[in-house]
Formats: structure tokens, sequence, C-alpha cells
């Protein structure tokens, strides 16, 4: 017979649910990033750590050389996720909706081919492009000359004006995967009698997407748009596997990923900064929770969520 | 089997109190039912009672023993869930072994006590299936096997017949009323639709904000309800409410009379109205009358009755039956 | 199900922490460098001929990429996992770390009195008091050129200015071969094959290197602008989209026999021999005007020095002296033609292209790569700038005096004998 | 011809059809060509490469040398099955550890519940690349430098925050009564968690899979800085050093390539019947 007990007994199990996650991720995530954070406050004097305050903030941004670097690369790295939404999301949503269609055939052959780039590193990516946007191999030339085109080909990769554009494109390229996959498991969670009740009302095709689909999938859209937003200015890996730390032609490339790596670890003969590349790290963490925070409050809750 | 008994339940999330102070004793082998609308806070309650929530303060009972903090395995009980809550990758004999296997029962007994309450729940045919594999209204079989095979002293039950259809609701609350009987197990049931409390309850407990309204049984409820919310929560169609004032009455403020009490009488007319709906039960009729300020009124009739839409009807009330209630709620003797 | 899993975790983190472990009693030596083009010659042929003399200790080599040598090895150093020994980079780079004390003084190890002052100059502290690397190797520019392609234009080898160009028109106008192979895509080609390989001839070698560090000279000086002047006309003779043209595209364009000539370091003659089936030959930077001096950079570009805190300074040391010796200069000036040896005895090399390359250094003055003593301490960081600018000028986006305008300033802005 | 209405019904239908493929054809196209070029190249000659780089190996330009090279000089084997331990523990260890604490949060009301949340799911937004010299600073002293363990602890931290983040949404959805169930069935909690909730959400923790493999498998940071040694080599970091090694032994950069697409692919496809499942269900909503 249990003897009466006055107190809940302590739940153990919670803390050990949450101990495993908690503790890696505190240890080896959040210790190390406090530290880099830390370190963005301190300057390195006559080889001694002091601590300054905000001021290499104000060198980052009141400097005119720190601060052409970091406005170049917000404005490129702006321009990265600009592309990303314009092209990206809507290919995604375009592919998505082809594949959502019913009686189609060969879904699981496209929704793996088109899925395969997502899972190549970048080193594949970033040289396979090179490659084929090289002028001197001659992929992309002889296949716009086949169809009399040659007079488009430019190099790409090597034009101020153009290389960022490439880069972000071959980005779309590698990444269209996922949103396709999102925008394709919400479309099929639309339940089948709202898409027969649309077309009892004789809205079909076209534009069943426009007024049907499109606004139930809106918050994955959303959620999508933030996971872009992230991930962009995050960016670093293919910058840097195919223009080189120095982000070029001329910085045209350079985004706060690559700008923060070359001011961190140092580049060739430019001696690392962790100073320095810690309050870069610090302005992009700042710029990410911003644009999450934006997100969060002021536009995920005005997207409905539907119940079906 | 076991009696059950609460002394000053309270339960709060956060700033918010759902349980009012809840006092209650069931007796052994009694059949409880806990009734209220939604949010009312009966299902917070049960799962109080199951260990599965904890109480803000307060004693829990089951059998003469307290059983606060204990587990919801140690307590004796078994409970029903709306969902079914089967196991999905175990047979139909395993969900209901489970529990026992857990305890380290001699495995004869489990199956001993498996067959009894498969044979009693014809689910014999089913034993090796499992439950994707199962009709809506076999899977509640299962789970109320799973309950009986732990032959507890207190079954719990959270809506188990929401989840059914109208046909095979009627059919399994009649199957848990015989189980009822042949176990004279104590029960304890969750609904919040009173046809069901009346037809199966051995008491009524109506609750409402966290709060025990009334006990009793469901002659008692529908006879004495000690105020209007019971009273107009017990009995279908609802009782009719009417301001004192439209029948010239002044020791209430509100007075009640159930659609069954009203006759058509031109000659004692307590009101007129005119009809507005009708519906044909067959074995007897509803008319809705519209009474103006005295508002919609329903009239039960028994047998096949004809009216026209929009004709005028005068309306007779049995004194005898009709309710007063006071400024509160309260019922006045 | 939970047991079994956390036990194969704990089983599994101390097989793998296991194989961290050293297991010979033998010193086991750990060399840290950029070069992972020379592994396999320091496996075949380097290792084991020190291996054979010193038994007890063995040698590890450990390359990463070029790119990102520099922010794994610090990483390294100040975490304390790197290895015992540390492939220098030239001057300030290893500079920084013997002063953050990652690298150990080298002042009384016997193997330094081989190497000339010179040699020791790019791995010494500012005041030539204590040298932390063994210098290892040099590397020379100039180009090299497909003598086929000099042939079919009908070209002989330029000496001035003038006959450079001439040559570049010849063979351009000739249209079988591309006149010269760099591409801009990688920006350091054009600086360090480019402005570092023509320059000295307009700015005197170390005199002008020397007057700008001691800012007796601007880089927007005569000397300092005219390489760009140079560097300007050399984009009608690339290839066509030189701008995406990255560094191994000019060197398979050049190898696959499509472009006649190449601006060169001396390291590509390895790679070179094995990969072109022509004939090949080089000559070194035209001087402006016939009879002039030559200049070559001769870049001190390799050195090696000891982690100190390696726990086997001993060992290490007993390794330094042997690259400090005559035995390992010939061994690797031989295996890699193209690195030539610092030290003072001379080397046999068998190499006719290495051979020719090392001739230039008894008939022109050597000197080193302007950008690389002193001038890139500070932010913003000089060579990084002239890769940026040498790209630019060469694309014609940025005119040779901008250019030099804006390094002049960048270089201002920080170094105190230009202000 | 006779058109009645019914068939340009259909033929409307059919003309749709071929549209749609037509479209996913296309970009199936752009999508796999990149993999096409490189694959086809390695096994070509080099001469042939520069050539002729879009047409299919033929008998006179056939060739293996890229792959002899490649499998002469590195371990690939070696560098594979470490590729292959350090993903599988960490994946392992993210959806055990992640599904663990995703339960917690969904599932117990506590003190802190919503602000753990929230802390778990910062990481989300910053690249743990960031914290790298204290990360090693931290393997140095607990002498993890050079091993698997180093990259499976990192991994795991990084993969941590989106896989509890997607857990716990997935979770939320999950019915009480099944787990209630089994705490009357005298289930202690970890079995509920064992037995009930992680077969529930086998789709979710698919999905959480090949978010979490792809970065890991690919990556080449914490290689390089924390496991350079040639024992704990993965393979990317092998197929890169290559592409230093041999920048113009694009035989040899190509066949590298090739054969490191193999294994992720081979990955993917074993994940991705559930992924879809998975975030078909609603973890990602």
């Amino acid at each position: 017979m249990q003897k009466p007990i006055s107190k809940p007994p302590i739940r153990w199990h919670i803390p050990v649910f949450l101990a495993p996650a908690f503790i890696i991720y505190t240890a080896i995530m959040v210790i190390p990033l406090l530290g880099t954070i830390q370190l963005s406050l301190f300057s390195d004097i006559d080889g001694e750590q002091v601590f300054v305050g905000l001021a290499n903030f104000k060198t980052l941004l009141g400097d005119p050389r720190w601060a052409q670097q970091f406005w170049n690369a917000l404005v490129n790295n702006t321009w990265f996720f600009i592309v990303h939404m314009l092209v990206q999301n809507p290919i995604g949503i375009l592919l998505a909706a082809l594949l959502s269609s019913n009686k189609l055939r060969m879904k699981a052959f496209y929704r793996t081919s088109i899925f395969i780039p997502t899972i190549l590193s970048f080193v594949i990516v970033g040289f396979a492009w090179k490659l084929i946007l090289s002028p001197i191999w001659g992929v992309a030339p002889s296949m716009l000359d086949a169809v009399g085109l040659k007079s488009l080909f430019a190099p790409w990769l090597g034009k101020e004006e153009y290389a960022l554009t490439t880069l972000a494109l071959i980005s779309v390229w590698q990444f269209v995967g996922i949103p396709m996959m999102l925008i394709y498991a919400a479309m099929l969670s639309i339940p089948d009698e709202i898409l027969e009740a649309a077309e009892c009302d004789g809205i079909t095709g076209i534009s069943q997407f426009w007024k049907v689909k499109l606004p139930l999938i809106l918050p994955s859209i959303g959620i999508i748009s933030i996971l872009t937003f992230v991930g962009n200015f995050n960016a670093f890996d293919l910058i840097y596997s195919v223009q080189g730390a120095l982000a070029g032609p001329n910085f045209a490339t350079d985004v706060l990923g690559t700008f923060m790596f070359r001011t961190f670890f140092g580049f060739q003969l430019q001696l690392g900064d962790p100073n320095m590349g810690s309050a870069i790290a610090s302005i992009m963490f700042v710029i990410i929770l911003i644009g999450v925070s934006i997100y969060l409050f002021g536009i995920q809750t005005r997207l409905r969520r539907y119940q079906f | 089997m076991g009696s059950l008994s609460l002394k000053n339940i309270r339960k709060s999330f956060g700033n918010v109190e759902v349980i009012k102070g809840i006092d209650l004793d069931v007796k052994e082998g009694e059949l409880v039912i806990f009734v209220g609308p939604s949010g009312c806070g009966k299902s917070t309650l049960l799962r109080i009672i199951a260990g599965l929530e904890t109480e803000t303060s307060g004693t829990i009972e089951i059998d003469g023993n307290t059983v606060n903090g204990q587990s919801p395995s140690m307590r004796g009980i078994s409970m029903v869930f709306q969902t079914y809550a089967l196991y999905p990758h175990l047979t139909v004999r395993d969900n209901m072994s489970l529990g026992l296997k857990q305890a380290k029962r001699p495995k004869d007994l489990i199956k001993k006590r498996v067959d009894f309450a498969s044979a009693m729940l014809s689910l014999d045919d089913y034993l090796e299936r499992r439950p994707a594999e199962l009709s809506g209204g076999q899977r509640q079989r299962v789970a109320i096997g799973r309950a009986i095979v732990r032959q507890p002293k207190l079954f719990l039950f959270d809506e188990p017949l929401s989840n059914l259809d109208a046909a095979l609701r009627v059919n399994t609350r009649l199957e848990i009323a015989s189980l009822h009987r042949q176990l004279s197990a104590t029960m304890v049931y969750v609904t919040h639709d009173q046809t069901e409390a009346m037809t199966l309850a051995d008491r009524i407990v109506v609750l409402n904000n966290g709060v025990i309204e009334q006990v009793g049984t469901p002659m008692e409820l529908y006879n004495k309800p000690k105020n209007k919310f019971v009273a107009g929560f017990i009995g279908s169609p609802q009782m009719n409410f009417i301001p004192a004032s439209c029948l010239e009455m002044s020791d209430a403020e509100t007075v009640g009379i159930r659609p069954e009490n009203i006759t058509f009488d031109g000659a004692k007319a307590d009101l007129t109205g005119k009809v507005s709906h009708i519906e044909q039960l067959g074995g007897d009729t509803n008319i809705y009358a519209d009474c103006g300020e005295a508002g919609l009124i329903c009239i039960r009739l028994f047998g096949q009755h004809e009216a026209e839409v929009d004709s005028t009807i005068s309306l007779h009330f049995d004194r005898d039956k009709m309710f007063k209630f006071d400024k509160d709620g309260n019922t006045i003797n | 199900m939970k047991h079994t899993s956390f036990k194969a975790i704990l089983v599994a983190s101390t097989v793998f922490g296991s194989a961290g472990l050293s297991f010979a009693q033998d010193v086991t030596l750990t060399i840290e460098s950029w070069r992972n083009d020379d592994l396999s010659i320091w496996q075949d042929k380097i290792i084991p001929a020190f291996e054979a003399k010193h038994p007890n200790i063995k040698l590890k080599f450990t390359p990463s990429a070029p790119a990102e040598y520099n922010a794994v090895l610090n990483s390294k150093l100040e975490a304390g996992s790197a290895g015992d020994l540390i492939t220098c980079r030239p001057f300030d780079a290893s500079l920084s770390l013997y002063e953050a004390n990652y690298l150990a003084p080298l002042t009384d190890l016997e193997g330094m009195s081989n190497f000339s002052d010179v040699a020791k100059s790019a791995w010494i502290t500012d005041d030539g008091s204590t040298p932390f690397c063994v210098p290892m190797a040099s590397v020379i520019h100039g180009f090299i050129y497909n003598k086929e392609a000099f042939e079919d234009a009908g070209v002989e080898v330029p000496e001035t200015e003038e006959e450079f160009f001439a040559a570049l028109d010849a063979i351009k106008e000739k249209g079988n071969y591309i006149p010269l192979a760099m591409g801009t895509n990688d920006q350091w080609e054009a600086a360090t094959m480019g402005y570092n390989n023509i320059g000295p001839n307009y700015w005197k070698g170390e005199e002008g290197r020397n007057a700008l560090i001691k800012g007796e000279q601007k880089l927007t000086d005569e000397p300092w602008v005219a390489p760009f002047r140079q560097l300007a006309k050399w984009k009608d003779y690339l290839g066509d989209g030189f701008e995406a043209q990255t560094y191994p595209d000019s060197q398979n364009l050049f190898t696959l026999g499509r472009a006649a000539i190449y601006p060169a370091g001396s390291w590509e003659i390895s790679g070179f021999n094995t990969n072109a089936d022509f004939e090949m030959g080089a000559f070194n930077p035209p001087v402006p005007n016939e009879g002039d001096t030559c200049y070559i950079s001769d870049h001190t570009d390799i050195g090696l020095g000891m982690n100190a805190n390696t726990e086997h300074p001993e060992a290490a040391k007993t390794f330094l002296n042997w690259v400090g010796s005559e035995e390992f200069a010939s061994l690797y000036a031989n295996a890699l033609p193209g690195f030539f040896p610092l030290s003072k005895t001379a080397v046999e090399m068998e190499d006719p292209l290495a051979q020719e390359f090392i001739s230039w250094r008894e008939k022109c003055e050597p000197t080193i790569r302007s950008t690389y003593q002193i001038l890139s301490r500070g932010t913003p960081n000089l060579e990084n700038d002239t890769w940026n600018a040498s790209a630019a000028v060469i694309k014609g986006t940025e005119t040779p005096e901008e250019a030099g305008k804006r390094l002049q300033e960048g270089l201002a802005s920080w170094y105190e004998p230009q202000q | 011809m006779s058109v009645d209405i019914k068939t340009t019904a259909r033929s409307q239908v059919t003309f749709r059809a071929i549209a749609a493929h037509a479209i996913l054809i296309t970009y199936t196209l752009i999508a796999l060509f990149p993999v096409f070029v490189i694959v086809i190249n390695s096994f070509k000659s080099r001469k042939a490469i520069f050539r002729e780089p879009l047409s299919v190996p033929t008998p006179e330009t056939f060739s293996l040398k890229g792959y002899e090279t490649v499998l002469k000089q590195g371990d690939f084997v070696l560098y594979f099955q470490n590729s292959l331990v350090v993903t599988v523990a960490s994946l392992t260890m993210v959806l055990l550890f992640g599904a663990m604490a995703a339960f917690a949060l969904s599932e117990y009301r506590f003190r802190g519940n919503l602000l753990t949340g929230l802390y778990l799911a910062i990481g989300i937004m910053i690249p743990i690349r960031l914290g790298t010299v204290a990360i090693l600073e931290m393997m140095v002293a607990s002498g993890l430098v050079n091993t698997l363990t180093a990259l499976i602890l990192v991994y795991t931290a990084q993969g941590l925050p989106l896989a509890i983040f997607i857990l716990t949404e997935f979770m939320q959805g999950i019915s009480d009564d099944l787990k209630n169930a089994g705490r009357i069935d005298g289930l202690s909690e970890y079995t509920i968690f064992g037995v009930l909730v992680l077969p529930l959400i086998r789709p979710a923790l698919a999905t959480v899979a090949v978010f979490t493999m792809i970065p890991i498998w690919n990556d080449l940071w914490f290689p390089l800085i924390l496991a350079p040694a040639e024992e704990t080599k993965t393979i990317t970091l092998g197929a890169q050093v290559f592409i230093g090694q041999f920048v113009t032994d694009w035989n040899a950069v190509l066949a590298s390539l090739s054969l490191a697409i193999i294994p992720v692919l081979v990955l993917y496809l074993i994940f991705s019947r559930q992924l879809i499942k998975g975030i078909t269900a609603g973890a990602v909503k």
C-alpha cells in the first residue's frame, strides 16, 4: 500500500529529456559564440586584449575604409537575397504547383532530380559552374553558339556588373529544391474537398492556383522567405569556393560572410583581426535577428493559418 | 471495486483557476457522470483523478487511500479515451495486455483476463489485428477492453462516445451500461451530452466554470434543478425560460417551463404566439412559437401533430410544473 | 533501448578518442604546410631520406589547401593543436606568429649558418637579431613560353619591352595561339605574375623597394605606376573572357598548347613538365630599354619554423638542422624544380627550365616582392589592394594613375613613413 | 475532321499535361546538367575534356586515369568511412537528443518552457563557424582534436536547434490521449517517448535527417580545423585536397567530385520517401 504523498514528486524526466541537447548546444555552440561576441568589445593593443566598448563598431561604421567595405557587403547581400526571393521562390512554387497536379506521372523522378543540386557540396557546385561558365572551357559559349546566341556570352563571373547576380543564380539553382519541397508538401496538405469545391465553382487550372491554392500556402511561403533570409545573410561557402575570400572581381561579390571571414581569419598577407571580425559577426547576428523579428511580429501574425 | 472521494480540489493554469474547489464522493459500484459545457473543467477534473494532471490543492482518495502525487499507473484506475488512444504498433491483444505486462503480472493471468474481456466485448476475432485494421466502433471496444483487463478500482471515461457515429453511439452506450452492471464497477464518466448522462448515470455531477452546480440522480436533476443552469442543461429540448414579467408573476425574476408541460388551450391562454417552425419526429412533435417579448418557446407534443407556420396559437402552462428562479438564477421553492 | 544507445555512444567515443593518441615510442613530428601539391614528394622522397638517418624520428606531412592555410593554422596555434613544425609564409604573417610566441626563436640553430642574410631576411625580427624559420626555398618570376608557338610566329626571345610587345603582336597576328595566358578572376595572378613580375625592372629592385619602405618614394611615383602602364597594355593579348579566367584555367590554356606565353612563377615548372607535351623555354622580364640592368623577383617564399609549444623541441631541431643541410637543399631542389634552395652552397639542378630560371641570378639583380615586407602590416592591406588594382588595371576599369593613387592613399592611411 | 466538345476538353487536359511535363523536364535538365558534365568528363582523357566538354566518352576518349589517380593517392575508402561514421553518429545524436528536448518542450508545462525553447532556437540564426576558435580550444583541452568525436559533437550542436524547432512543432500534433493511455498502463515517461512517440514522428525525423545530413556531409570547415589528420579526414575534405593538389589534373578532380556525389545521393534516397511524408504531415508548416 502506497503511503500518502502530499507533494507531487519532482519531474526528473523533464531535465533528463532536456539535458543532452541543452548541454551539447550550450557547451559547443552558445559559449563559443558568446566568446565571439565578447571579442568584439575588445581590441588588441600591443598584444594585450583591452576592453574598448563599442569602439570596434564605431570603426566599422565610421571609418570610411571599413564602412565602404561593410556597406558594399551589405548591399551585395541584400541583392543576393532579393534575387533569391524573385527567382528561387517563384520557381520553387511553380515547380511545386506542377508536381502537385493530380494525374502527373514520374513525380518522384522530377522531385528527386530537382532536389539533387541541393544535396551537393559547395565544392562540387562551385567547381562545376566555374567550368561551365568558363570562357576557356567553352561549355556555355558553345551551347549558346549552338542556338546562335554566341554574342550573348560574356565572362559573367569575371565582370563586376554580372558576377553577383550570376552567383546568386547559381545559388538559386542549388537551393530551389527546398522551397519546392516545402511548397509541394503544403499543397498536398490542402484537402481534396476544397479543391473539389473549387472545381464545382468552375475555378480550375491557373485561376484555381491564384484564387485557392496560393492563399492557402501563404504561411509556407512566409516560412520559406524567412529561411531564405537567414540562409542568405549567412551565405559564405558558395562565394568562397567560386570567387575566393577576396570575393572578386573588385569585391563585387563580397557579402557579409566573406567580409567577416577575411577579417576574422585574415587572408594571404592580411593578418586576421578577430576583434573586428567578431564585430562584423555581431552585426550579422543583429541584422538576422531584426529580420526574423520583423517576420515574426510583423508578417507572420498577419498571415492567417487556415484550419483544414 | 473502490470508492472515490475528492476534497476541495483546485487547479490553476498560471493565473487562471479552472477548478475552484470541488468536493465529491463516489460510492463503490456507482457510475457517476460529469456533464457541463465545454471548458467547464470536467475533463481537467477527470485527468486530476487519473493523475495525468497535478492538482494545485486538495485531496484525492481512491478506495480510502490518498493518491495525491502517485503516478497514474499506481492509482488502480483505468481510462478510456475519446480518441481510443490505442498503441498503433501493437496488436489488439498486446494493446490490452501492455499494462499488466508492465506491472509484471504472470502470463497466464494476463491471458485469462484478455480472453475474458475479449469475450465480453466480442473481440475474439480481432485479437491479432492492429488498430489500423479495425473500425471505429471496434477500436473503442478495444480501448474499453484494455480498461477492463486491468481490473481497476475505478474506471474513468473521457467522452468515449464522441468520435462514434449516431447508431454506434447508442450501441456502445448500451454496452457500457451492461458492462457497468456485469462488473459492478465504480465508474467516472465525462461527457458534454446530457442524453448520455441521463441514460447512463447513477448520479450526475453538473459542472460549470470549475464548480459543481448540482449533484444528483438524473431524475433529481430533472425534477429539482437547483438553479437555472442545471434546469437548462438537463432535458431535451431545453427548458423554456420566460421573463416573469411576461406572465405577470412578481415572485420571481424568470420562470422556466419544460416543453412537454405546455398545452394548447385558447381558453386558459398564458401566452399567444406565432408558429415559426415545426419538427416532426414521429413519436412526438416539437413546435416553436415566437411569443414576442417572451421569446421563442418550444412546445413538445406527444404523437403526430400538424400546424401551419405563421398561424397563431395559444399556450397554456401547467402551473404545478413551472420553475421559478431569482435574480441570481437560483431556484425558488 | 535508451540504455543500449547511450552505451553505443560511449563505446563509440572511446574508440574514436583513442584514435587520436600516438602509439609509438618514437617521436612523431607533424608538419603544417600549405603545399599540398608537394604531398607525394614529401612522402616518397624527403621523409624517407630523413627517417633513414634518424630512425627514432617519424615525420608526418599534413598540408591544407593554400587558401585556408592561414585561417586553419592560426586557429590551431591559438588552440594549441598545431603541428610541431610549421611552414612559414614570408615576412609579417610569420613574424606575428613569432611575436605571439607561437614560433620558437632559432638563434642558436647550427643549420642557420648555411644561409645568407638576404635568405634569412624573410624570417627574422625587424632588428635582424632573431631568426625564427629556416629558409627553405625561393621562387623566381619570369615568363615561360611555348617554343613551337614562337617558331610558328617566327619570333625570338624578347629582351626589351619593345621586343616583348612586338613578339605578342606577331603571335596575335598569326592567330594560332593566344599570346598571353593570364586571367583576372583570381586577382592574385594579375598582381603576382604581372605587377611583381615585371615591376622590379622599373623600380630597380631593392633600391625602389627600400625607398618605398623608408617613405622616400610613393606609389604614385613613376617607377611604381610604370608597371601598371605595362599591364594595361596586356589586355589586348589575353584570351577571350579573361575576366572570368581562373588560375588553373590559365595553366591549362598554356599546357594544352593554346597560349604562347605564360607569365610565371618558377613553381610551375614541375607541373608544366608533366602536363605540357611541347618544348618550353623561359625568359626573364624584359627591360624597358636595351642595355638596362635587369631585375628579377627572387622571392623568399617558404621557410620552416618550430612550434614554440612542441613537445619534442630536440627532435624538431634535429629536423630543422637537416632542412638547413646541403642534402635537403639538393633533394628539395631536384624534387621540386622551381623551388630554389636558399642555402649558400650551390646546388646542382637537372631540369633545364629550372636551370634557365636560376641562371638569371647571375645576370640580374634579385629582389623580393614589393608588398611583402612591412608594407602589408596594416589595414587596408597593401598586398590585397595590389591584387585588386592589378586586376582592375588589366581589365581597364581603372587607369594606372588611379591605381597608384588608390594604393598610395591606402598605404598612407596607416603607414607613418608615407604620411 | 469532326471535333466534338468532349475531345476538345480532353485535348485541353492533354495539352496542360504536356506543358507541365515540358516545364518539369526543362528544369530537370537544368538541375542535372552540371552533374552530368562532371560525370561524363571524369571518364575522358585530359585533352578530350578540353576539346569537347559536352560529348560523352567514346572509345578513343574514354579514360579512367582520373579514378586511378584518386584511388591511388588518397585513402578514399577510409575517408568515406569517416564521413559515414561522422554523419550517421551526428544524425543519431541530433535526432535522439533533438526529439528528447522537443518532447520535453511540447509535452510538459514547466517554468521556463518558453524561454528554453527560444534559447534553443536562437542557434538557427547564427552560423556555428563564428565560434570556431573557442570550439577548437575546447577540443584541444579535452584532447579530442583529430578525433571523429570532435566533429560529431560540433555537428550535433549545429543540428540541434533546427531539429528541436521542427520536432517541437510536430510533436504538438501527437494525440495526448495516447500518451495518457500509456501513463495509465504504467509506462514511464521514457518508455512513452521511446516506444509511443518516436515511431509516430518517423516522417518528421526523416525531414530533419535530410536537412541535417546535407550540411554535415558537405562540410569542409570543421574537418579542416578539428580533424585534418589523415586517419580522420572526411571525404569532402579529401576531395578538396585533390582540388588543391591537382589544380591542373582535371581527371583526378572530376573523378573525386563524381565519387563524392554518390554516397550523399544514396543517403538522400534512403530518407526521401519519408521526407515527403514528413513535410506533408506538417513537420514544417
